[in-house]
C-alpha cells in the first residue's frame, strides 16, 4: 500500500509531515504539558489521545469548513470556542461514562483547551486548507501525539507500576520505580524520547544567537 | 461598520450553536455524573463503617443501613448499630488529605477509616493509607487519644504500629484523627 | 613493566582509524594512559608545566575518601566493596560508551563519582539499585550536559536523588546497624540518628556519632575519618576550604538559632528543652548528625558545580547550610543535605553571575 | 601594598652571577629577526666589508631601528637564510667605529646606536615612537623568571653607569618620573639605589616580594596606577647602554646573556656581541634532545634550529631536555622529587629545592574543572579561566569586560593549570589581534 495512492500527493505529504517529519512534540515541542502529565498509564494515555484526536478532528472539520467565512480578526476566538466546546464534551463524557479515568486525568482534560497542538494546527493548517486535507492533518498530528504518549506511557507504566494496561507484566519481586509515576519522571523519559526522535529525524537544535 | 456587525453576528451565531450543543450534552450526562459522585461518597462511608457491599448494590445497602443527618451543616452518617461516620479533611505530611472516619457505638474507639484523597509520597507515606494498613486502626481506642508508635511496639489499646520509613505520614494521620474525632464529639454533644 | 608497554604498543594498531576496534579507541587510550603517561610536550610558552594533572587531582579525592571507605567496609561488610564495584562498572560503561560515540577522551571525573555514589547510599541498598542510580547519575547528571566540566549538578547526587524518589521504600529502610553483618544472620535495621531525633526526639551522643556507632549511609557513619579526609583535601588545595567551612558553620549557627527559639523536636507531651546549652547541643548534633559532614567535605565543594568566585563560594556554602537545617526541621524529610546541595547547584551560575557583575560593575565592554 | 598570587618556578640550573670568559668566534651570524623586530631593509651587500657600529639593516615598521655590526669583517649574506654573517672578523678598537654623522638630538643618537629598540611601550610591548615622550619610565632591576640575566651580574661594575644613565633618560624624556622595581630584601645594590633615589626626587623605588612576576614592569605600572599607554619600560642593560651611547657614542652591540637550565654544564652569564654563534655558548651535558628557550621559560619562545646566532633581543637562553620517556603511573606516585604549585605532592614535606624539569606537559588536556588555581596564581587579580572561556568562544568584548586588559602575559595561569589548558597562547593571540587592530584602525 502506498500513501500516495491512498491520499494523493498532497495528502501523503501532509500525513508524513504530521506523523514524523514535523512531529508536533519532538519537532515543534508542542503539547509537552499534557504529554508529561498524562503518560503515566497506558489507559490514561489512550483516553487523552482519544480526547485530543476527537477535539482535533472536530476543530479541523469546523474550522476548515468555515475557513472562508470566519472573519480573520476573530479567528482565534472562533478556534477557542470550538476547542473549548469540544473539550467540554470530552470532559463530560469521560466523567459520565469513564469516571475512574476522568479522576486520574484530573484537570488535564479541561486543559486540552490549552494544548498547543490543536491551536497551532488550526492556525497553521485548518484555516488555510480544504476539509479533506485538514482531516488528514488532524489525524496525522493526533496519531503522532498519540503514539508518543503511548510510547512514553508504556515505558512509564511498566517501570512505575509493573503493569501494562493494568495487567501485571513484571516478575515477582519487582520494585516499582515510583519516580516514573510522577511528572518529574516523565521529564526524563520525554527528554530521552525527544533526543532519540530528533536525532533520527535529523532535527537541528535551535541556533544560538 | 457592516464588517463589524457581520463579525459580531458570526461570533454570536457560532457561540449560540455551541452553547446549545453543550447544554444538550450536559443534560445527557448530568444525571450520570451526579449519581457517580454520590455513590463514591457512599462507598467510602460504607467502607469506614465496615459494612460490606457489592459493586452494584451500593445505593441499596446504603439506604437500608445508614441514616444521614445534618448537624450544623456537617453530615453525620449513623449506622444501625449506633456507630457514626463523618468526613474529615486536613493536612497530611506532603499535602492535603481527606476521607471518612467511623466511630464505634460507644464513640470511644475507631470503627474504621477510609481515605478519599491524599498526596503522600508514593510507595512511602501512601503505604500508611493503603486499605490493608488502615485495617490496623480498627477498634483502637480514641480515649484519651489515639497514638501511632514505632513499628512493632504497639501494646496498649490506643496504640497503632507505624510503618518503617513512613513515620511522618503516620504522625499526620494520627493527629488528624484525634483532632476530628474530638471536634465531632463536641458537635454531637458527647 | 616492559612487557605491558609492549602489549600496549602491539595492540595499538587495532584501535587506529582503520583498525577493527577503532570504535573503542577512547577506552584503549584511557587504559594505556593510566599506566603510561602520554609523552605530551609543551609546544609554546610556558615551556615547563606544573606536574599536577587531572588524574592526580581526582586521585587525591579518592585518597581523602579512604578512611570512609575502609570504615564502611569494616562496619557494613564486604558488601560495600561489591557496591563500589557495581558502581564503577555500570558508571564506567556509560562513560566509555559516550566517549566512544562522541570520539573524545574518557575523562577522569568519573573516578570520583563512581566511589562517591555507593558511599552515600544506605548500606543495604540492593546492587541493582546501585546500578540504576549510577547509570542515571552519570547519564542525566553529567553526560547529557556534555561530560566532566560541563555538568550543572553533582552526578553522584543526581543518582542518589533519583533512586531516593524512585525507590523510596528501599532507600529509607536500608539502614543496617554498623557491625551487624558480623553477628546476626539477618542485618538488623536501625533508624538513623536524624530520624530518631525528628520522630522521637532521641539525640545520639556526639562521641557515638564521631566513631560511627549509629547507622547511616555507607560512607557517612565514621565521621572522624570524614573530618580527616576533608581536612586533607583542604590542605592539598584540591577542595577550596571556603565551601565546606561556610557550610558547616552555617549549619551550626542556623540550628543553634532555631534551638534558641524552641525549634528542637520533643518527644510526646514533655516540652522541648530550651536554653543556651540545649541550643548548643542541637547545633552540634545537626553539625555531626546525618550526612552534613560528608556532603560538605566531598560533595558541596565539587569545583565544577559550585561557584568559582570567592564570595560565591561563601554564599553557596551558607545557602547549603541554611537549606539543610530548614529542610531537616520544617519539612517532611529527615535529612536535607542532598536536596540542599542540588538546589544550590542549580543556583551556582546565578551566584557567579551576580558576584561577577558586582565585581566588574564599572567595567564597560570595549 | 598588597600582593596576591605569583609563584616561583623552581628550575635547576640557575646561572651564577659570574661572567664567563669571552672566546673569539670564527664568524657572527646575526639573525634578521627577533621577538618584536624584523629587519627587512638590508643596507649592505654581499662581500662588503663593514666596520664596527655600521648599520647592516633596518626595521621599517619600527621607526627604522638599525641592526648594527658588532665587529668589523666581511659580509656574507648567503651563509644562512635570514641571517647576516660577518666573516674574517678583525679585532677592532673603538677608534675604528663607523663614522658618526652630525650629532643630532639625543633621541636620534639612541636610535642610531641601537639603544632605542630596547624600549617598550607597556600597553602594546612595541618599540615606542621617538617623537613621543612617556610620563614614566619603569626599569625592573630584578628578574625572577627562570632564567633571565641577573641584574647583579650586569651591575657588578656598571652601577655608576646605571644611575647616570637613568639621569640622562630622565632629562631626555622631559622630566619623566623613573621607577625602579626592586626586591623587598636588603642588599648592597639596593642600598646604592635607595641613596640615589633619596637625592633625586624623580627617582622612585618600587619594592616587590621576591616572587615571579612581581618584577614585571607592566605589573609595577598597574600597582602604581600609571597609564600603560604613557609608560615605557627599559631593562638594566638598556639604561647602561643609553649612558654609554650618549656619553661615549658607543653603539649597543654587546649583550649580557645568561645561559642556564638543567642541561647546561656551568650555568653562568656571558658578555657577547649580537650574532655570536649559539653553538659556542651552549655547553650541553648529554646528547639528549633539547629545547633552547630564549627569554624566560614561562614567557620566552623556543629558538628555532635554523637560528645560528644570538638575536638582537635575546636576554637569556635556557636549555631544557625534551620529554621522551613515558612515566609509569605518575599520578599515584608520592612525588618527592616534584615541585608543585598545589600541595598534592609529597615534596611539600621537603624544603624548597630546584627541580630538573623537562618540557613535559605533565598530563593530558582536559576541559576546565574550575579548580581555581589560575585565579589564585594570577598576580593581577583577574579570572583567567573565565577570560579563556570567552576568548575561546570568540567573544573578546566579554573578555575585556572582565579586565582582560590587566593581563601581563606572565603565563602563570597556564603553568599551574590542572587541565593543561594553554591560556597564554590564546591571550597573546588576542592581544596581538587587538594591537594590530589598534595600529591599522
Amino acid at each position: 500500500m502506498n500513501l500516495k495512492e491512498l491520499f494523493g500527493k498532497k495528502g501523503a505529504k501532509t500525513v508524513k509531515n504530521g506523523i514524523w517529519r514535523e512531529h508536533p512534540i519532538s519537532s515543534a515541542t508542542l503539547g509537552i504539558c499534557s504529554a508529561l502529565a498524562i503518560s503515566n498509564k497506558v489507559e490514561n494515555a489512550i483516553a487523552m489521545s482519544a480526547g485530543v484526536i476527537f477535539v482535533l478532528i472536530l476543530t479541523a472539520i469546523i474550522i476548515s469548513l468555515l475557513r472562508k467565512i470566519i472573519p480573520s480578526r476573530v479567528r482565534i476566538i472562533i478556534y477557542m470556542i470550538t476547542i473549548a466546546a469540544g473539550v467540554t464534551i470530552v470532559d463530560l463524557v469521560l466523567k459520565a461514562y469513564f469516571p475512574i479515568i476522568s479522576e486520574a486525568m484530573g484537570p488535564y482534560v479541561p486543559l486540552i483547551i490549552t494544548n498547543c497542538i490543536i491551536m497551532g494546527r488550526a492556525e497553521a493548517f485548518f484555516v488555510q486548507n480544504p476539509t479533506k486535507l485538514s482531516l488528514l492533518d488532524a489525524l496525522a498530528n493526533g496519531l503522532a501525539y498519540g503514539y508518543t504518549l503511548m510510547a512514553i506511557a508504556i515505558f512509564r507504566e511498566i517501570f512505575a507500576f509493573g503493569t501494562l494496561l493494568g495487567v501485571r507484566v513484571t516478575p515477582a519481586g519487582w520494585v516499582d520505580w515510583v519516580v516514573l509515576a510522577a511528572p518529574a519522571g516523565a521529564f526524563f523519559v520525554l527528554g530521552t524520547f525527544l533526543w532519540v526522535t530528533r536525532t533520527l529525524a535529523g532535527v537541528e537544535p535551535p541556533k544560538k544567537s | 461598520m457592516i464588517d463589524k456587525i457581520k463579525m459580531i453576528g458570526f461570533v454570536l451565531v457560532f457561540g449560540i450553536f455551541w452553547a446549545t450543543a453543550l447544554v444538550a450534552v450536559d443534560t445527557m450526562t448530568g444525571p450520570r455524573i451526579e449519581k457517580y459522585l454520590l455513590e463514591k461518597k457512599r462507598k467510602k462511608v460504607l467502607e469506614a463503617l465496615v459494612i460490606p457491599y457489592e459493586k452494584d448494590s451500593v445505593e441499596q445497602v446504603f439506604t437500608s443501613n445508614v441514616k444521614t443527618e445534618q448537624i450544623d451543616g456537617k453530615e453525620i452518617f449513623t449506622a444501625e448499630d449506633g456507630s457514626i461516620a463523618f468526613e474529615f479533611a486536613g493536612p497530611g505530611s506532603q499535602g492535603p488529605m481527606s476521607g471518612v472516619i467511623a466511630l464505634s457505638p460507644g464513640k470511644d474507639a475507631l470503627k474504621g477509616i477510609a481515605i478519599i484523597t491524599q498526596s503522600e509520597t508514593p510507595g512511602l507515606g501512601s503505604r500508611v493509607l493503603a486499605a490493608d494498613n488502615l485495617k490496623n486502626f480498627r477498634d483502637k481506642k480514641v480515649v484519651p487519644e489515639l497514638a501511632v508508635v514505632p513499628a512493632g511496639t504497639a501494646s496498649a489499646e490506643n496504640e497503632v504500629d507505624a510503618i518503617t520509613g513512613a513515620t511522618l505520614t503516620s504522625n499526620a494521620i494520627e493527629s488528624l484523627i484525634n483532632k476530628n474525632v474530638k471536634a465531632t464529639k463536641t458537635l454531637i454533644g458527647q | 613493566m616492559k612487557w605491558l608497554y609492549n602489549l600496549f604498543e602491539s595492540s595499538k594498531p587495532h584501535f587506529e582509524k582503520r583498525g577493527k576496534l577503532a570504535f573503542f579507541k577512547p577506552l584503549f587510550e584511557a587504559i594505556e594512559f593510566i599506566f603510561f603517561y602520554p609523552p605530551a610536550r609543551t609546544v609554546t610558552g610556558p615551556h615547563v608545566r606544573d606536574p599536577l594533572d587531572i588524574k592526580r587531582y581526582m586521585t587525591i579525592v579518592i585518597v581523602a575518601l579512604l578512611p570512609s571507605i575502609c570504615a564502611s567496609i569494616y562496619f557494613f561488610g564486604p558488601r560495600i566493596l561489591l557496591m563500589i564495584l557495581v558502581s564503577y562498572a555500570v558508571g564506567g560503561l556509560v562513560e566509555v560508551l559516550f566517549a566512544c560515540i562522541r570520539k573524545t577522551e574518557i575523562h577522569e571525573g568519573f573516578f570520583v563519582t563512581g566511589i562517591l555514589f555507593p558511599l552515600i547510599l544506605p548500606p543495604a541498598t540492593p546492587l541493582w539499585v546501585v546500578a540504576v542510580g549510577v547509570f542515571f547519575g552519570v547519564f542525566f547528571g553529567k553526560e547529557v550536559f556534555g561530560g566532566t566540566g560541563h555538568n550543572i549538578f553533582n552526578p553522584a547526587l543526581v543518582g542518589r536523588l533519583f533512586v531516593t524518589i524512585a525507590f523510596p521504600t528501599i532507600l529509607t529502610t536500608g539502614w543496617t546497624a554498623p557491625g551487624a553483618w558480623r553477628g546476626a544472620a539477618d542485618a538488623v535495621s536501625q533508624a538513623t540518628p536524624m530520624a530518631l531525633a525528628k520522630t522521637q526526639a532521641v539525640f545520639t551522643p556526639v562521641a557515638d556519632l564521631l566513631i560511627g556507632i549509629p547507622s547511616g549511609s555507607a560512607g557517612e557513619t565514621f565521621r572522624l575519618g570524614i573530618i580527616i579526609g576533608g581536612i586533607f583535601l583542604m590542605l592539598t588545595r584540591v577542595s577550596n576550604w571556603r565551601v565546606p567551612i561556610s557550610y558547616l558553620a552555617s549549619v551550626f549557627v542556623m540550628a543553634f538559632v532555631i534551638g534558641l527559639f524552641g525549634g528542637i523536636p520533643s518527644a510526646g507531651e514533655s516540652a522541648a528543652p530550651s536554653g543556651f546549652a540545649a541550643a548548643f547541643n542541637f547545633g552540634l548534633f545537626n553539625l555531626l548528625g546525618g550526612s552534613v559532614l560528608f556532603g560538605a567535605m566531598f560533595m558541596a565543594c565539587d569545583p565544577v558545580t559550585s561557584p568559582f568566585t570567592v564570595p560565591g563560594k561563601f554564599i553557596f556554602g551558607i545557602g547549603c547550610g541554611v537549606l539543610t537545617v530548614l529542610i531537616r526541621v520544617f519539612s517532611g524529610y529527615v535529612e536535607g543535605v542532598m536536596f540542599s546541595i542540588v538546589i544550590m547547584n542549580a543556583f551556582t551560575p546565578l551566584i557567579d553571575h551576580i558576584v561577577l557583575s558586582m565585581r566588574y560593575r564599572g567595567a564597560e565592554a570595549s | 601594598m598588597k600582593f596576591n598570587g605569583g609563584y616561583n618556578v623552581m628550575l635547576e640550573g640557575e646561572p651564577s652571577t659570574g661572567v664567563a670568559p669571552y672566546q673569539k668566534p670564527e664568524a657572527l651570524h646575526l639573525p634578521l629577526y627577533s621577538d618584536r623586530l624584523d629587519f627587512s631593509l638590508l643596507e649592505v651587500e654581499d662581500g662588503a666589508s663593514v666596520v664596527k657600529g655600521q648599520v647592516l639593516a633596518r626595521d621599517p615598521v619600527n621607526f627604522s631601528v638599525p641592526l648594527l655590526a658588532p665587529m668589523a669583517g666581511t659580509i656574507n649574506l648567503k651563509f644562512a637564510e635570514r641571517h647576516i654573517t660577518i666573516e674574517h672578523l678583525s679585532a677592532s678598537s673603538d677608534s675604528e667605529t663607523a663614522e658618526v654623522g652630525d650629532v643630532g638630538d639625543e633621541r636620534q643618537t639612541l636610535l642610531r646606536l641601537g639603544v632605542w629598540s630596547s624600549l617598550a611601550r607597556l600597553d602594546t610591548n612595541r618599540v615606542p615612537d621617538p617623537e613621543r615622550t612617556p610620563e614614566a619610565l619603569i626599569v625592573s632591576v630584578f628578574r625572577f623568571e627562570p632564567f633571565l640575566p641577573s641584574p647583579a651580574a650586569i651591575l657588578k661594575d656598571g652601577a655608576g653607569d646605571f644611575v647616570s644613565g637613568l639621569d640622562r633618560l630622565h632629562k631626555l624624556f622631559e622630566d619623566a618620573a623613573v621607577y625602579l622595581v626592586v626586591p623587598e630584601s636588603d642588599s648592597e645594590l639596593k642600598g646604592q639605589l635607595a641613596q640615589a633615589a633619596s637625592s633625586n626626587s624623580w627617582l622612585n623605588l618600587f619594592e616587590v616580594p621576591q616572587t615571579y612576576p612581581f618584577d614585571h614592569p607592566a605589573f609595577a605600572a598597574q600597582m602604581l596606577k600609571l597609564s600603560p599607554k604613557r609608560a615605557w619600560s627599559l631593562d638594566v642593560q638598556g639604561v647602561i647602554a643609553a649612558n654609554q651611547a650618549l656619553e661615549n657614542n658607543r653603539p649597543y652591540t654587546k649583550r649580557m646573556v645568561s645561559v642556564g637550565g638543567p642541561q647546561i654544564n656551568q650555568p653562568c652569564h656571558h658578555h657577547l656581541p649580537i650574532g655570536y654563534p649559539l653553538a659556542m655558548i651552549i655547553d650541553r651535558q648529554s646528547g639528549a634532545e633539547c629545547r633552547i628557550v630564549s627569554g624566560g621559560v614561562l614567557t620566552g619562545g623556543a629558538v628555532a634550529p635554523s637560528q645560528l646566532g644570538l638575536d638582537i633581543e635575546c636576554q637569556g637562553l635556557t636549555v631544557l631536555e625534551e620529554l621522551t620517556g613515558r612515566e609509569i603511573l605518575a599520578f599515584v606516585q608520592p612525588g618527592f622529587t616534584k615541585q608543585a604549585y598545589s600541595k598534592t605532592f609529597a615534596s611539600v614535606f621537603k624544603p624548597l629545592f630546584k627541580e630538573k624539569r623537562t618540557t613535559a606537559l605533565g598530563g593530558e588536556s582536559r576541559p576546565c574543572v574550575f579548580c581555581g588555581f589560575c585565579e589564585q596564581a594570577c598576580p593581577v587579580g583577574i579570572i583567567p579561566h573565565l577570560i579563556y572561556r570567552y576568548l575561546d568562544k570568540d567573544r573578546p568584548e566579554d573578555a575585556y569586560r572582565f579586565k582582560f586588559d590587566k593581563c601581563i602575559d606572565c603565563g602563570l595561569c597556564s603553568y599551574v593549570c590542572v587541565s593543561k589548558i594553554n591560556h597564554l597562547k590564546l591571550f597573546r593571540a588576542e592581544r596581538s589581534r587587538a594591537v594590530t587592530e589598534l595600529i591599522e584602525g
